[in-house]
This record gives C-alpha cells, structure tokens and sequence, in this order.
C-alpha cells in the first residue's frame, strides 16, 4: 500500500496494519527518511513539492515491481511533502518476508527508486535564502545496479 | 494540452500549469521545448540545459523523441530529489 | 547499546530512546525478526537457549565494529530468549545514520553476524516433538561476504 | 576448568556445566574433547562429529588447536541458529 500525504505517519501503527495477527512474517525491515541539520548552512525547513496523480501512479508501480522481484508478504510506502522541520519524517518504507534477505534487498531497491524516480523535489531554507537541492550522480549510481 | 512545470522550473516560468493548443506540426517533445523556450525569459531559462530536464506524458515518464498529443498532459521538471 | 532480554520489546520505545531531539539522522534502519510458522510441520513454540556472559560479550563487539565499518550516529541490538510462539519477536537491529546506504549495509551486517555467530540456539517444538534447528549454509555464506 | 555444553550437546552430555581439574600434560583444546569423549555414551555421542562443534575460551571463539589452563571458563556448542 502506498500513501502521499501532508501528515505525519506513525511507524509502530503502520507496522501494526501489516503485521498484526500474521504468523507467517518472519523478517521486517522499516526505512525512515528524515530532514537533518546540514554542516555546513543552519537548516530552518525543507519544503517538498510532488506531482499529484503522477507521483501515487509511479509509487504503485515500484511497490509491484518489488513484490515481483522479491516474495514480501507486506509492504508500505509512505512520502510526505510540504514544509518540514529538522527532525521531522520524510518518507517510510516497510518490507515484510519470510526470509531476511528478501526484506532488506526490496527496501533498499525501494527507497534507491524513490531517490531517483519518484516525482518530488525539495526546497531547502537556510538563513541565506532559499536553494533546491540537487540530485546526486551516487543516487543515479545505487538505483542502476538493480536494473531494469 | 496541459503543461505542467515543477521544482525551479516553475519558479522561472512563473506558473506550474498551463493550457497549449498543439500547434500544427508540432510532432515530439523536443520540438515543444523548442516553441517554449521561444516565448521568453522565464522560459528560456527553465530550459536553459535542456540536458537535466525530465519529462513525463500523461504521468509517465518520457523522451524527449516521444510523441505528444493535444489532449496529453506534458509535465517537465528537474531530476528529483525526493526520499 | 545492546540487551540480551526474555521480555518482549517495543519498536517505536526503542527507536525514540535513539533518536528523540536528534536532528542529525537522516535515515534510520529497523530489522525484527519473528517467530514464523513452518511451511511443513505446525510450529507451537520456539525456544531460544543462549550463553549468557558471552552472548553480550560478542553483541557489544560486534556493534563496536559497525560503528567502526560505518558512520552511525546510534545502533541497538535486543535479542531475546527463552519460549516464543509464532508472532512473537525474536531480534531487533536498528541502525541510525546521516546517509541510508550506511544504515542499510549495518544493518544487514549486523544480522548476518547475529545469525551466525551469537551464541543463540534454536529448538522448535511441533506436535512431532522438539527438533533443534540446524545452522544454514547460506547464513555462514551472508556472514563471510562480509570479511574480518 | 569450568565446563559449559549448550543446545543438543547439553542434552546428549545431561548437564550444562561441570568442573573438571586440567590433568596433566592436556595442553590443547582437542586433548581436552579427546579427553571428555571417551568419558561415556552421552559424551561420546555429543562429540561424536567435532566438525560440527564450535569452542570458546573465556567466552571468545577459539580453535581446537588453542591452549587451555586450568582457570578456564570452556564451552562447547553446535552451530549458533540465532537471529
């Protein structure tokens, strides 16, 4: 199941909607995304900005695409957009499987797509002003390794 | 067709959407960046490096080779940076 | 910091105990391992045996060298003993870091040691009786790509 | 030494822990499961594959061919399946 929300999300409950009264999960793997302070320039808040319609249409797809790779029992993408603090969650990603591997390798796929490939960009505030925050070639680099 | 423009594209052009009647002969993406870059400062320097924008038809991602339609819903935006 | 514990554990306690008034985690890594039921025989309960003294021994050297391997800003290591059924938790690893590779590879390096080298032992009883769990080939396998 | 058997060879064996005096001339770890397999039937058929079996001295790994001392804390256990 996939959200694009405003809202904060709450990890223990979405791992409740998942998991409660499931006896055949045997790895759970959760990926939380949040704003950190920058070294260099004192952070204020990062805002993100998505596509609406594209983005649920491209988190849907991926989410398929790993439960084809990989056998998960369960999995959850949640991204958040609009103006967010140092501290605050940005996205979560959680993968349920029988096996460990499995549950680690598809969320580390899902959150090297969501890094490249879902529509969002985000804004960072600093006291010197405004910047977008640009993509990095490693990103690029970690989400080509799992091919097409 | 509805033109979308996110992230420092839209800053630049000044609008996040916009309506275009498809002008006749007007067949790929590539030749719609060209007529838009045209129609003035903002929107030549949204696409000023035509090389770092992405572009998507109908909420899929695109080429620039692509064919497009009037009723197609064209988004352009820089590469993403979300996660 | 790592605990060698009979009772249950909650996820989100332990990952605000982490990470609450930090803003310098980026990406913050959860695995938990359950108690699964078996595809051929049902499973009623699993009992973990483990060498106390050792067990925290080797959990704190082993979380020592993946704050070593990699920059993490905060790790936990709770693994549990004694009867669990099927649903109940077995482990928790969390990794916190500014980048996600970094969390995600700790992680995933800190239970292929778990696995295969904590001094934990698995018996599984069915309505055939009590068979102790066998280590798996693939784990040692998980463990040496690794390195020392 | 100290004497510490977990999982099925605690079970084969019949007790977790044991004391026993270093005797004289036992230098090594594979001296000392020589030594213990040859007590009786359970013993035997705990050490009966020493492949299979992993030691620790003072609660860190070692090998069969490690020194031991008589103030020893020795485990002996299959393959750990924790995790």
């Amino acid at each position: 199941m996939i959200s694009v929300q405003a809202e904060p999300f709450d990890l223990s409950r979405e791992l409740a909607l998942l998991t409660d009264g499931r006896t055949d999960i045997g790895a759970i793997v959760t990926f939380t995304g949040r704003v950190r302070d920058l070294g260099e320039a004192f952070l204020k808040a990062m805002t993100l900005e998505h596509y609406p319609g594209m983005t649920e249409r491209q988190l849907e797809e991926i989410e398929n695409e790993a439960q084809t790779r990989w056998p998960l029992q369960a999995s959850r993408i949640i991204h958040r957009y609009g103006r967010l603090e140092p501290g605050d969650d940005i996205v979560l990603v959680i993968t349920c499987s029988a096996h460990r591997q499995a549950a680690f390798e598809a969320a580390s796929f899902l959150m090297d797509w969501l890094k490249t490939k879902a529509p969002f960009w985000k804004v960072e505030e600093t006291e010197t002003g405004e910047t977008w925050v640009e993509a990095k070639a490693e990103d690029d680099a970690a989400a080509d390794k799992w091919g097409k | 067709m509805k033109l979308l423009y996110f992230a420092w594209m839209r800053q630049r052009i000044g609008t996040g959407e916009e309506t275009l009647t498809k002008p006749d002969g007007m067949a790929t993406v590539a030749e719609l960046i060209a007529h838009l870059a045209a129609r003035g400062p903002g929107y030549a320097a949204a696409f000023e490096n035509p090389a770092v924008i992405k572009v998507a038809i109908n909420q899929d991602y695109a080429d620039f080779t692509s064919p497009i339609a009037d009723g197609d819903e064209i988004a352009f935006f820089p590469p993403v940076t979300g996660g």
